[in-house]
């Protein structure tokens, strides 16, 4: 990878976030940075708090103790609206799809921010709602032939393989042309090709659109081929921090993925 | 089979998303719209304006009502006919009070009063989800019922409670033969169903699909929770109250709040859920279905009593019709969730590809 | 003062009929996950089977097995031809499904036996107990100390079947999780016919009861009404829950219809539970007993 | 031709003139058909040719052109040929290796090409390629950081500055044009080899398409589906020449894999196709009404048999019965109709095939059903222009009647010959083959062998170097009887052996598939294919088949005496592996007279078993022996027929 890009501006930065479920303490003490048009890997053995980190960074989960910073602005935490529409979009662990509509509908979703049209003018679907329509339809149909997703545009998400699904995932959180993209183990459960195919959209979105993507994955070989810089969690406490080759060396982190299958 | 979609191919996205994308359908909707509007007024018989046309496309409004917070927004709600109430009552009060008020500012008003009703209930589902809501939609339905037979000021302190409303009159002209009655409601109900279906194809239907089927994805996406939950539940309520209006004006003339009461808002939870959930097009099967099926039902049974003079009790057939009610439901809940308007789509999709099956 | 207490106490007794009904739905919830909005009904039919079997000719100690073995034969069809097409269905399609079963129990209940309004004599009057009176002045109805005596042994033997049986133990199994009461060989369906049989003898009581305060008339289905605030503030998992919600309301609404009632014009009993249980939502969504929920994404 | 009209560049200033607002080209992107109108495309094309003549593009050069059918693509041909240039269209699919030989001989120095893909290997191939200079993409997707390489939008930007700065320069170019300049060079995938450039004129292009637009009506509202490879010159006549003489829609679709769907939304109304597409699409006709309704199938298989019985005919506009009509009129309805529309061939006025035998009951099918089908015969060399077949005169063993303007002479081994406008300027930079190719008269050696039927149709029956004589003095023509024969479902391969004897026999190989099934339903067991190819039945079945191939070739006159008089069903299937087959699976007829030596002597004997012994290599690798005594059944020969009676 560039090593030129982890050298940009600090895009994101969590400081010292501390987060619990009643007793059961999911994240302590973690800080990181995320720098503008990286790469950032999360991983970590199950349960090490990966998925809770992604829910604190957009608001889903408040921590107890600590500041985030996005683009300058110090807070003591995030709320999920003022997330998105300051332009964090994110995919989930296990797919969250919107079932009962088609990929074309569950990807303009993703541009709800972008169509200002009351329920009124959309009602009588004129003159701002129509236009909105048509325009945002234009922005969706270039995010999905940028996925080369075609071919499924008009069917039920419900009817899609899991890869298709996670990929119209991505494609929805695309349609939101974010600046920070928080991507939850988007290959898992994925065949080779699917990974494959997977990684070259992350690393195409990353190029084309210059997103700064920050992703939680367990396959290895992958996080090393596609990230700049690396955390690894475990227990909710961050044990390495660096490029991927620093972070390969890390007794630590060994120790940490002994016997871990991934 | 009758579909000769080769070489009717989108030029443009305004085209691609029309509500009748394909030829034929036009066709089809063209033709229905001339019979509804022309060819019925020409032949229908009072008795089936009055007894079953009219209640069948008001309650086809209730039940687009209760389909977008229901079957779009997922939110279940029992309390129907209680909203339709206010919108009747509402709108009653307006012309009783308003002086020179025009009539169908008068519904627009009911509407409107019980939109604003409609989020008030509304506030629970944004802590409560499932049949918690459904309960508490409940005390929306005991509460407005009672309010309105209690406080004498909205039904102008008639003894009875029954309240008679007032002739409809447009620009001078009384809608007053059951053919004129029939397409007031048919043009207010046609108008109302494109806006209904407008909405559920744009970026507010959208939101509340997203709001149903994966509330912490759609918050994600920066959809408003809230906001789009109590849009639902204003919406619906407007579109329920505008029914209610038309209930009490053009269906019944004199009416007491009971006529609304829970029975009235099941019939119509039947309706959304024997129609198709989340589809404009399955409130009008849903209510056409509802509102013959006991004509059907009382007619076969009649027949069936003077041919083999089985003694048949009148009871015995509401009775019947209750069997036959709850049976259906569960039928379509378990064989077809999503109802008629769903077969309709599979023998559509059929036709598309005949003589293939796939 | 004293007036006070004896519309507490009238409304902790009614309040207590209301947890009978109540405790049908827990226990049904409670094991398959399904809200039976249909209780109600199953409640009207039980006591209209009974009656009508009583019309029937049929002595009152027949006619009571015979009824509670019509009650049980309509879980088992229930549980057969409702319950178990629907499984893994979400809840909300459940709840529909219970409210057309509450039309069709109806239909097929006054169909089988007629519409009209029937009375019950249990041998209870519904009158105050004279030395209850003597001694403290108050008017305590009989019939509800009698009533609400038998659902507390109602409830107490649920409790006993509960934690002391084989079968109560896996249902409560069964309750905390489906698919690991699965895994160790716990027989779901079994399990289910068992408690919508159980479920079907409870609302048989409560049928006797209310049928015998109130007569056996559709109007017992609106019973099932009042039971869902119960809930609410009980909790849909607890069966304590059922019982404190049931006296509650029961206290509540009998307070506020006399207190309140003159001031707005009576007849708020209807919804006054209600509102209590919505705005009592509002503040723990999950109910006094029901556990708080992590929705984990 | 009026002067003015003789080159493509011309052409489509005329129709921005005459039809400017009629649409000119669609193409299926981002989710609905982008359309350009005819003033568009020219307005596109002034841009493209501006901004190549602005980077140096000179008079005479040639523009490499690399990608799948999408608009900009054509446009650039026609730029490039604005500019008095030659556009230079290459196999897409082709590796990088290939393209190394085509840019070199073209000597290339101006490429355009569609995506990252072809960039890619275009510049994988530029180091060896010293004269490529200037490579231009039209789809921008991941070619962000890429060095030396230029977009088409820069590229248009470019012309139009180039343009408001020299306001006369595009016309002047175009004006200069002469329609004796050569307008393309077509690469013929040379079997044998280096791909030799093929030089075409714009006037052998137009011609052609004038020729072909008259013959069937073709105007500007017809429309076509471009999506058969753009170095080919059938796509070149139909999609470029037809598409700048009639003036009608081309329509690019998404991408490869969407073709079917993009066909069914277009519905074309002018429509071409290989055998093989045709043979697919029918099969996955009868595969998806396997899964049908019971009425459906029903249904089906009865209008089939309804049209079979009538439905040419009727297409032909020949006298049906009454009855016949009507049944076919209601098949129409319930099937053919709704049949026609889900492989979106509603509303298709002409179809065309060509470039191999099509099969009998595959082209009756299409035809039966309403669909215009029809071949043609041509090659690179006369602008895939020779022959059509006229409305109401197909027949499905000709390639129809000389096309207008083309002159059609067979010669003495039975060679087509051909002469007219559409002939090939030469072969770029290859003298010698120019010349061996088209003789002192000016005719052209189609290397194909043929025949003209009563009807004055031609048939081809060969490759001439194939064609030989039988003692007789009878022509031979070995592919076309191993043809006849592959048309049954039953027989996979066949070799026919004649030459310089004094009758034909052949070698059989059955098809496991359909015949295995055929003996299942007689219930006859087998242990596999050697034991089932032995099976008495099995000979009695081919030998029907054999008979009706011969009773055929009994009605075509001088082919008449090329009737199979004994044949074997052979012990093994005939295999790549063992050499028998190319890999393309043509048979290789002399290895396999070698190889088999005994059979063909044992043929020609008047012996009815032979016991023969083969070595085979099995999928493992290893190898065998097989065995086995094979009978040799004579099959029944009819008298040479009256050809006339026949047709």
């Amino acid at each position: 990878m560039t090593p030129g890009r982890s050298s940009g501006a600090v895009l994101l930065a969590v400081d010292n976030i501390s987060l619990s479920f009643g007793g059961v303490k999911a994240l302590t003490g973690i800080s990181f940075d995320v720098r503008e048009q990286e790469i950032r890997a999360i991983i970590g053995p199950n349960g090490a708090g990966k998925s809770s980190m992604l829910n604190v960074i957009n608001g889903v989960y408040h921590p107890q103790q600590g500041t985030i910073t996005f683009r300058g602005e110090v807070r003591r935490d995030m709320n999920t609206h003022r997330a998105a529409a300051q332009g964090i979009a994110r995919t989930f662990q296990n797919i969250a799809l919107f079932k009962g509509m088609s990929v074309l509908d569950n990807i303009l979703t993703g541009r709800n921010l972008k169509m200002h049209a009351t329920f009124i003018e959309q009602a009588i679907y004129l003159g701002r709602a129509r236009r909105e329509e048509l325009e945002n339809r234009r922005k969706v149909e270039e995010v999905i032939d940028f996925l080369e997703i075609q071919h499924i545009r008009k069917t039920p998400v419900g009817k899609l393989p899991y890869g298709l699904q996670k990929r119209v995932e991505l494609a929805r959180a695309l349609a939101a042309e974010p600046i920070l993209l928080l991507l939850d183990e988007p290959m898992a459960g994925m065949n080779i090709e699917e990974k494959q195919d997977m990684c070259r959209f992350v690393l195409d979105v990353n190029e084309q659109y210059g997103t700064t993507i920050v992703l939680i994955e367990h396959d290895m070989g992958v996080v090393m081929d596609i990230s700049d810089r690396v955390i690894v969690l475990d227990y909710g406490k961050k044990i390495g921090d660096g490029t991927p080759d620093e972070v390969r060396g890390s007794q630590a982190v060994i120790d940490a993925y002994l016997g871990v299958a991934n | 089979m009758f579909y000769r979609e080769a070489g009717q191919f989108k030029t443009s996205y305004q085209a691609d998303v029309a509500i009748f994308p394909i030829r034929q359908d036009r066709i089809a909707i063209a033709l229905i719209a001339l019979t509804a509007f022309v060819v019925i007024p020409l032949l229908a018989t009072p008795y089936l304006f009055t007894g079953i046309l009219i209640p069948f496309l008001i309650l086809s409004l209730a039940a687009i009502g209760l389909n977008i917070l229901t079957g779009y927004a997922g939110q279940l709600s029992l309390g129907t006919a209680a909203f339709m109430a206010v919108g009747a009552f509402a709108s009653y009060n307006f012309m009783l009070r308003v002086p020179e008020m025009p009539i169908l500012l008068a519904f627009i008003g009911g509407g409107t009063i019980a939109a604003l009703v409609g989020i008030l209930f509304g506030l629970p589902s944004l802590r409560i989800r499932g049949f918690y809501l459904a309960v508490a939609t409940l005390a929306a339905q005991f509460f407005i019922l009672w309010f309105l037979t209690k406080v004498g000021w909205v039904t102008n302190y008639s003894s009875s409670g029954v309240i008679t409303a007032q002739p409809i009159v447009i620009l001078g002209y009384t809608f007053a033969t059951p053919a004129a009655k029939y397409l007031l409601v048919l043009s207010i109900v046609g108008l109302m169903a494109l806006a209904a279906k407008n909405m559920a194809r744009g970026n507010v239907g959208r939101s509340w699909m997203a709001v149903r089927d994966m509330d912490v994805a759609a918050e994600v996406i920066g959809i408003r929770l809230m906001h789009a939950k109590l849009l639902a539940f204003a919406v619906s309520s407007f579109y329920c109250g505008v029914a209610g209006a038309l209930f009490a004006y053009v269906y019944l003339g004199t009416v007491e709040p009971e006529a609304f009461n829970l029975d009235l808002s099941f019939r119509i939870l039947f309706m959304v859920i024997i129609g198709g959930m989340g589809t404009i097009l399955g409130s009008f099967l849903g209510s056409a279905f509802v509102t013959l099926l006991p004509v059907l039902l009382s007619m076969t049974v009649r027949y069936l009593d003077s041919n083999l003079n089985l003694h048949i009790a009148e009871s015995a057939i509401s009775n019947l019709e209750f069997m036959v009610f709850g049976g259906l439901i569960i039928f379509f809940l378990i064989v077809e969730p999503h109802g008629l308007a769903r077969l309709w789509q599979i023998a559509k999709e059929k036709l598309r590809l005949w003589p293939f099956p796939h | 003062m004293q007036f006070f207490f004896e519309v507490l106490i009238g409304g902790l007794l009614s309040g207590v009929m209301y947890s009978l009904v109540a405790l049908g739905f827990v226990l049904i919830y409670k094991a398959s996950g399904v809200f039976n909005f249909a209780q109600g009904a199953m409640v009207f039919f039980a006591a209209l089977t009974y009656v009508g079997l009583l019309e029937q000719g049929m002595p009152a100690l027949l006619a009571l097995p015979a009824t509670l073995a019509v009650m049980v034969v309509l879980a088992l069809g229930i549980e057969r031809v409702v319950l178990r097409p629907l499984v893994n269905q979400p809840q909300i399609t459940l709840f529909m499904a219970t409210i057309g079963l509450t039309f069709f129990i109806e239909g097929l209940a006054q169909i089988t036996w007629g519409a009209n309004v029937r009375g019950l004599d249990l041998g209870l009057q519904d009158e105050p107990i004279q030395w209850v009176t003597d001694a403290t002045g108050m008017a305590v109805s009989k019939f509800d100390l009698v009533a609400a005596g038998v659902a507390a042994i109602l409830v107490t033997l649920l409790a006993l079947f509960f934690n002391r049986t084989r079968i109560g133990r896996a249902l409560r199994a069964v309750a905390d999780d489906h698919q690991a009461a699965l895994a160790v060989g716990i027989p779901l369906q079994q399990i289910w016919a068992i408690v919508w049989g159980v479920a079907g003898a409870i609302a048989l009581v409560a049928g006797l009861l209310w049928g015998a305060r109130n007569g056996v008339q559709y109007a017992l289905t609106f019973v099932a009404l009042k039971a869902l605030p119960v809930l609410i503030l009980g909790g849909f998992e607890s069966i304590p829950g059922a019982i404190v919600g049931g006296l509650i309301i029961g206290a509540s609404e009998k307070l506020a219809e006399v207190y309140l009632g003159p001031f707005v014009g009576g007849g708020i009993e209807g919804w006054f539970p209600y509102v209590l249980a919505l705005l009592f939502l509002l503040i723990r969504p999950e109910g006094l007993f029901g556990e708080k929920i992590i929705r984990r994404i | 031709m009026e002067a003015e009209l003789a080159t493509f560049p011309r052409l489509l200033l005329e129709h921005a003139h005459v039809r400017g607002e009629r649409p000119a080209t669609r193409e299926k992107d981002l989710g609905i058909w982008q359309t350009w109108t005819w003033a568009q495309v020219a307005d596109e094309v002034r841009a493209l040719a501006c901004g190549l003549a602005a980077l140096g593009f000179k008079r005479g050069m040639r523009l490499a052109i690399i990608g799948d059918n999408r608009p900009r693509l054509y446009w650039s041909m026609t730029a490039a040929q604005a500019l008095g240039g030659i556009a230079v269209p290459m196999y897409q699919d082709a590796p990088a290796a290939e393209f190394v030989y085509v840019l070199n001989d073209a000597e290339i120095v101006y490429a355009i090409v569609e995506d990252q893909e072809q960039v890619d290997k275009i510049l994988e191939a530029a180091p060896q390629v010293p004269s490529l200079k200037h490579i231009y993409y039209d789809d921008p997707r991941g070619l962000r950081n890429y060095e030396g390489v230029t977009s088409i939008d820069r590229l248009q930007e470019i012309g139009r500055e180039f343009d408001l700065a020299h306001p006369d320069f595009y016309n002047d170019e175009v004006a200069r044009g002469r329609s004796g300049d050569v307008s393309i060079v077509l690469y013929t995938s040379g079997t044998t080899g280096k791909p030799k450039g093929v030089c075409q004129t714009h006037a052998a292009f137009i011609v052609s398409a004038q020729g072909g637009c008259g013959f069937d009506k073709l105007d500007s509202r017809d429309s076509i589906l471009s999506y058969l490879p753009m170095a080919w010159v059938g796509d070149h006549l139909f999609s470029y020449a037809q598409w700048l003489v009639a003036g009608f829609t081309i329509n690019c679709p998404e991408s490869g894999d969407t073709v079917m769907t993009d066909l069914r939304e277009i519905g074309p109304t002018y429509y071409f196709a290989p055998p093989r597409v045709f043979e697919n699409l029918l099969t996955q006709v009868m595969i998806r009404m396997e899964d049908a309704s019971p009425i459906k199938r029903g249904l089906f298989r009865y209008f089939t048999a309804v049209a079979r019985r009538c439905g040419a005919a009727i297409l032909d506009r020949k006298p049906v019965s009454v009855s016949d009509r009507l049944l076919y009129a209601l098949g129409n309805v319930l099937v053919y109709a709704p049949l026609r529309n889900v492989l979106g061939m509603s509303r298709i006025r002409v179809a065309y095939t060509a470039g191999a035998a099509i099969g009998p009951d595959l082209f009756r099918f299409y035809r039966s059903i309403g669909i215009n089908l029809k071949q043609l015969y041509g090659s690179t060399e006369t602008c895939a222009y020779v022959c059509l077949q006229p409305d109401g005169g197909v027949k499905f063993d000709t390639v129809g009647e000389a096309a207008p303007g083309v002159e059609i002479k067979i010669a003495e081994g039975g060679e087509v010959l051909v002469r007219g406008p559409m002939l090939l300027k030469e072969y770029y930079k290859r003298p010698d083959a120019t010349a061996e190719s088209i003789d002192s008269e000016g005719f052209f050696h189609t290397g194909d062998a043929g025949l003209i039927d009563d009807s004055g149709q031609l048939k081809i029956i060969d490759r001439a170097k194939d064609v030989g004589k039988m003692n007789g003095g009878a022509m031979f023509a070995p592919n076309y009887i191993e043809n006849k024969l592959k048309f049954f479902p039953h027989i996979k391969e066949a070799v026919a052996f004649g030459n310089g004897r004094d009758s034909v026999c052949a070698f059989i190989n059955i098809d496991m598939g359909s015949v295995g099934n055929w003996a299942e339903r007689r219930g006859i067991a087998y242990s596999g294919y050697t034991d089932l190819g032995a099976k008495p039945e099995v000979y009695r079945l081919i030998g029907e088949c054999v008979e009706e191939v011969n009773a055929e070739l009994a009605r075509e006159g001088p082919l008449s005496a090329s009737q199979i008089h004994r044949f074997i069903i052979l012990h093994k299937e005939l295999d790549p592996d063992d050499d028998e087959l190319t890999r393309t699976r043509k048979v290789r007829r002399n290895f396999i007279a070698e190889k088999y030596g005994v059979l063909i002597d044992a043929l020609y004997s008047d012996r009815d078993v032979q016991h023969i012994e083969t070595l085979v290599k099995f999928e493992d690798g290893r190898s065998g022996m097989v065995a086995a005594d094979l009978k040799i059944e004579e099959a029944k020969t009819l008298p040479a027929a009256d050809a006339r009676e026949a047709a």
